[in-house]
């Protein structure tokens, strides 16, 4: 395999809600900010492409006006999932496997505040025989938790210990949206919200951009003084069904890390997509992380999660904690669908 | 084909469900942004202001945001005329979705005098078969007490009594025919085009 | 524009409305029309295990599954969460228990809503009956919620 | 083959407004023999048939997999198609009418600037038919139809007649795509693959003052591309067949130019000749072509498999004899979004 490099990485600040600005007015800084970087512009760049999905904002071809942001012009070589920016991440890790090209830009953004999240994303599940019960994303997750639960390997302490750490990591965040330092048992003391999960136990919803910048070889060694190399990537889904799997386990992720190579070395840090934090829990342990990982420094998802954009911004921190030394090797994970669904692992290395 | 199904017996003697009916609805709320905002405040006023990222970039009406070819914002605002000529146009006999038009009607892309992109619209006041390529036409605005911040507050358009452009174009046709092709024993290249950061390229 | 202009962002209600109408396909078909006559069916996949609601192709090797058998309707619930606000795009508009269901006889659980009085009554493992809307039509919302037997199910 | 043959599984669609299913791919990942694979989403709007298949060939390319299952659908019935993609977005009005309406000026311009007689679409669109009748799988079986019936047919965009419009279709087309090892196998076993000689993509903005929607130069370069990717110098003596997405009659000429076939202003001339009939020196569409199925997420990926069904001699009726090299072609957008392959009888 080609050796491809992070080598740049922005974000605009997770928000609640971006009133001000439509999509690529949104999205346009996170670009800018990556190429800005690495003193790039779009000439420079061999291959874009980008993750987003016209069901958040409710409008259709939502990526055809983004992609103004870029400044397509003269044409360029160009493609877009409907799926997490970590996918069109591999889609550009692969483009430049091709030996064609050298550079790659990915970006992604969502806008989930326009509509009601939870319900819009029904709209994901069996459309006859689940989504007209409209069963919330929330409530779907509260039903992996239960299970979790009663597999007895994890309490509601766990989760309200994840959900604490989570916030306090990212005290040290600026773009994280919330941020707090409170004990664990100030969370359990919380209501309910879809027992047996609690509000600080769930995501908040959030609208924002992230964009990352890959480059090969000697070019990204020219471009920055500890590129964060892709050792690994790999992505696998299961079926959509709640009742086809054993939500207290991921097998697709467990799959995804065991190919992506996450065992060959040890794990410094490890930034893992896990919407509820129940989920980072199932999550840890389907990597095979150890206890003495550092996992979601940023915070996570649970400190800001703008949706199609959460995954790519995994990557992106663990790459910066690569490229400025605090971290040799890291692990970080991208997830989609309802109750961790599909799920995408890649291990990123500095130069040794 | 679909695969034989083997059902249960309590289900073998009824008649089978073949369609579903799931509808389904979901709300948001829209914003225009920063760029569509500020232009149809302008509409409010009766003008079309367009934007335009540098002062030398190319002006657009309406700004959606983005300059395209250069990535950017669009911050300068430029008022245009109310005026301008008939680039391309199509007369439609379908209705379809969200449409209040009656049918038949002319809609156009139409090059107002100082911006460089056609916004389509509606012709009228003119039998729809004289509508032209290169007729000049002018907006046609609601009362004031319907002005709305839409595009729709114009009405539509009507020629202006000037004469044809003759030398009407739409932007960037001379592209099309500066490409060359390989019958031509030339291939095209992005040599052939302007690159609007760098200012390079773009001989014919 | 000028500054003290920036605030003037405007929005505005978009509403995304669809009737869509679906075509069911012989296996789903079959799991509606079920419903319509307050029968639950599943489908049995290559290693044995019956599915509901059905599934078209088995979850592991991807085959064909043609093979319908009538389950339940009772069953046991294997995992669920409890509502405090429902939703008014939600099956039942009390606090209610979503739950994954297993019919008596299935080997993987259904999505379902179920009635109960409180979060202390529900349980892994309770027991719940389907209860059906008067007027059916082979639809999802056929079996309108359960409810826990011993709450004056009939078994 | 079986499904455990499958590395891994790309799809594509149009915008999932169509189906009121967001990203269907997750709950129809069973159904596509997903289950433990990678599975991946492309969507670039209607050219997406044909990016979905190069993407599926580049994890092949790059040696990550050996078999990959390609698939694009799209299922217009479940919705309204014209609805879906004329959505009423508030402060905009809706004035395109659909695509056509949108499509109906640049036809105008192209008409304009190449001086064509009014009667090439027409011929365009009886060409498309025709050959669409030996072609089991198209949607439109229009035995009866003829240049009058066509010239007849209500002018729904003016210059858009109904009958050189593209239905609304539902369909779904799958490739499987094999490594050279695969594909040597197949050869072995007295089975003719369709080798991927060029696959190449561009994009372009919508609404750009620089751009020229009648012949964009992201589908001059595309090609340009690919055809160097394949070697070919003179696309009009090295292309044998050629499948391109004309979903309005008036695109054949228009991409016959685009794609180097032709000088600017001169494709119509090819169609008027009967160049590109089944029997002409350049065949085009001749599986029937958008003109005559339309099921938008998978149009591009069928205009790709029909040219590799040509090249691999399984086409039927609607085979054309000794192509050896041909072109697939896809757009989407507002003319802006390009993806093309060139496959071949003979390994690149």
């Amino acid at each position: 395999m080609r050796d491809i490099a992070i080598i740049s990485f922005a974000q605009t600040p997770a928000q609640r809600a971006v009133k001000e600005q439509n999509e690529v007015e949104m999205l346009m800084p996170a670009i800018h900010g990556a190429l800005g970087q690495v003193d790039m512009t779009i000439d420079d760049i061999g291959f874009t492409c980008s993750g987003s999905t016209d069901y958040l904002a409710g409008v259709g071809f939502s990526f055809v006006s983004t992609l103004d942001g870029v400044g397509p012009w003269p044409p360029i070589q160009e493609s877009h999932v409907e799926m997490d920016g970590a996918w069109a991440l591999y889609e550009a890790w692969v483009k430049l496997q091709l030996g064609e090209l050298d550079t790659a830009l990915v970006y992604s953004y969502a806008k989930s505040s326009p509509g009601d999240l939870p319900m819009v994303l029904t709209r994901q599940l069996d459309p006859i025989t689940v989504a007209p019960l409209w069963p919330d994303t929330v409530s779907l997750a509260a039903l992996q938790a239960r299970a979790l639960l009663d597999s007895g390997r994890y309490t509601e302490e766990h989760f309200a210990e994840v959900a604490a750490r989570s916030r306090k990591s990212a005290l040290d965040n600026p773009n994280a949206q919330l941020a707090w330092d409170r004990p664990a048992s100030d969370v359990l003391a919380e209501e309910y919200h879809v027992a047996p999960l609690r509000k600080s136990d769930c995501a908040p919803i959030t609208d924002g951009a992230a964009c990352i910048i890959l480059a090969a070889g000697d070019v990204a060694r020219s471009k920055v003084e500890r590129p964060a190399w892709i050792r690994g990537i790999d992505h696998r889904v299961e079926p959509i069904h709640l009742g086809l799997r054993d939500l207290t386990v991921s097998e697709s992720t467990r799959i995804a890390a065991e190919k992506a190579g996450v065992a060959d070395g040890a794990v410094d840090v490890a930034e893992i997509h896990a919407p509820f934090s129940h989920q980072e829990l199932i999550l840890r342990d389907a990597i095979g992380l150890g206890e003495d990982v550092d996992v979601n420094p940023s915070g996570g998802a649970l400190s800001g999660n703008p949706m199609m954009t959460a995954g790519l911004i995994r990557v992106g921190e663990v790459a910066n904690r690569i490229s400025n030394g605090t971290a040799n090797r890291g692990v970080a994970h991208a997830t989609s669908g309802p109750c961790l669904q599909q799920n995408l692992v890649t291990v990123l290395e500095g130069e040794n | 084909m679909p695969p034989e199904i083997s059902l249960p017996a309590s289900l073998q003697d009824v008649e089978q469900v073949r369609s579903v009916r799931t509808p389904a609805r979901l709300d948001y709320e829209f914003t225009a942004g920063e760029a569509s905002s500020r232009f149809l405040k302008g509409i409010t006023q009766k003008k079309i202001i367009g934007q335009r990222a540098t002062p030398e970039s190319r002006v657009y009406v309406p700004p959606r945001g983005a300059d395209p070819e250069l990535g950017a914002t669009t911050p300068i605002e430029v008022e245009v005329a109310q005026v301008g000529t008939v680039t391309s146009f199509c007369m439609v006999n379908v209705a379809f979705y969200g449409s209040v038009m009656e049918l038949p009607y002319t809609s156009a892309l139409i090059l107002l005098d100082g911006a460089d992109l056609s916004i389509m619209h509606l012709i009228q006041e003119i039998p729809a078969d004289e509508v032209r390529i290169g007729m000049r036409v002018e907006a046609v605005w609601r009362d004031d007490a319907d002005i709305e911040p839409t595009l729709e507050s114009i009405k539509w358009f009507r020629p202006n009594g000037e004469p044809d452009d003759p030398n009407v174009r739409i932007p960037g046709e001379d592209h099309g025919t500066g490409l060359g092709s390989w019958v031509g024993g030339v291939a095209p290249t992005e040599a052939l085009i302007r690159n609007p950061r760098t200012g390079e390229g773009g001989q014919a | 524009m000028t500054e003290q202009d920036a605030g003037a962002i405007l929005s505005a209600p978009l509403i995304i409305e669809y009737p869509f109408k679906r075509t069911t396909g012989p296996v789903i078909g079959a799991f509606l029309t079920g419903l319509r006559e307050q029968v639950l069916v599943g489908s049995k996949a290559a290693d044995g295990r019956v599915i509901v609601p059905p599934a078209e192709f088995d979850p592991v090797s991807g085959e064909d599954l043609t093979e319908l058998v009538e389950v339940g309707p009772a069953g046991e619930i294997t995992t669920w969460a409890w509502v405090t606000h429902p939703h008014e795009k939600h099956p039942l508009d009390q606090p209610f228990a979503w739950a994954l269901i297993k019919p008596d006889g299935a080997d993987t659980p259904m999505l379902g809503a179920v009635a109960a009085d409180g979060i202390d009554a529900l349980a892994t493992g309770a027991r719940v009956t389907p209860v059906w809307a008067e007027e059916r039509e082979g639809h999802i919302n056929d079996l309108t919620h359960w409810v826990l037997e011993a709450e004056g199910g009939a078994a | 083959m079986t499904w455990s043959d499958i590395d891994a599984v790309v799809i594509g669609k149009a915008p999932d407004f169509f189906e009121g299913v967001m990203m269907p791919e997750l709950f129809l990942a069973d159904a596509l023999g997903a289950t433990g694979k990678p599975m991946f989403r492309v969507h670039t709007a209607g050219s997406v048939g044909g990016s979905t298949a190069i993407v599926a060939s580049q994890l092949i390319q790059a040696g990550l997999h050996e078999r990959v299952l390609t698939v694009a659908f799209e299922k217009q019935s479940e919705s309204e198609a014209m609805w879906a993609l004329s959505l009423p977005i508030p402060f905009t009005p809706p004035l395109h009418a659909g695509a056509g309406g949108y499509f109906a000026p640049h036809i105008r311009s192209y008409i304009r600037r190449s001086k064509a007689p009014d009667h090439v679409g027409m011929l365009v669109a009886l060409k498309d038919r025709q050959n669409g009748i030996k072609n089991p799988y198209a949607h439109l079986h229009e035995h009866d139809i003829s240049f009058d019936s066509i010239k007849e047919s209500m002018m729904l965009w003016d210059p858009i007649r109904y009958a050189e419009t593209c239905p609304s279709s539902d369909g779904a087309c799958a490739l499987v795509l094999g490594s050279e090892k695969v594909a040597d196998d197949a050869m072995a076993e007295g089975r003719q693959p369709a080798w991927i000689q060029g696959t190449a993509m561009r994009s372009e903005p919508t609404l750009s003052a620089e751009r020229d929607t009648v012949l964009p130069l992201g589908g001059a370069l595309c090609a340009a591309d690919v055809y160097k990717q394949a070697g070919i110098t003179n696309p009009r003596k090295d292309v044998d067949a050629v499948e391109m997405y004309v979903p309005f009659s008036w695109f054949e000429p228009m991409w016959l130019e685009n794609l180097g076939f032709a000088e600017p202003g001169e494709g119509w001339k090819m169609t008027e000749a009967g160049a590109t009939a089944m029997d002409g020196d350049l065949p085009v569409n001749m599986s029937g072509g958008v003109l005559c199925t339309n099921p938008i997420g998978a149009s591009g990926m069928l205009r790709f498999g029909e040219i590799a069904m040509q090249v691999r001699g399984t086409a039927g009726e609607h085979q054309v004899d000794g192509v050896r090299r041909g072109v697939g072609h896809a757009y989407g957008g507002g003319s802006q979004f390009f993806a093309m392959w060139v496959v071949g009888s003979e390994k690149p």
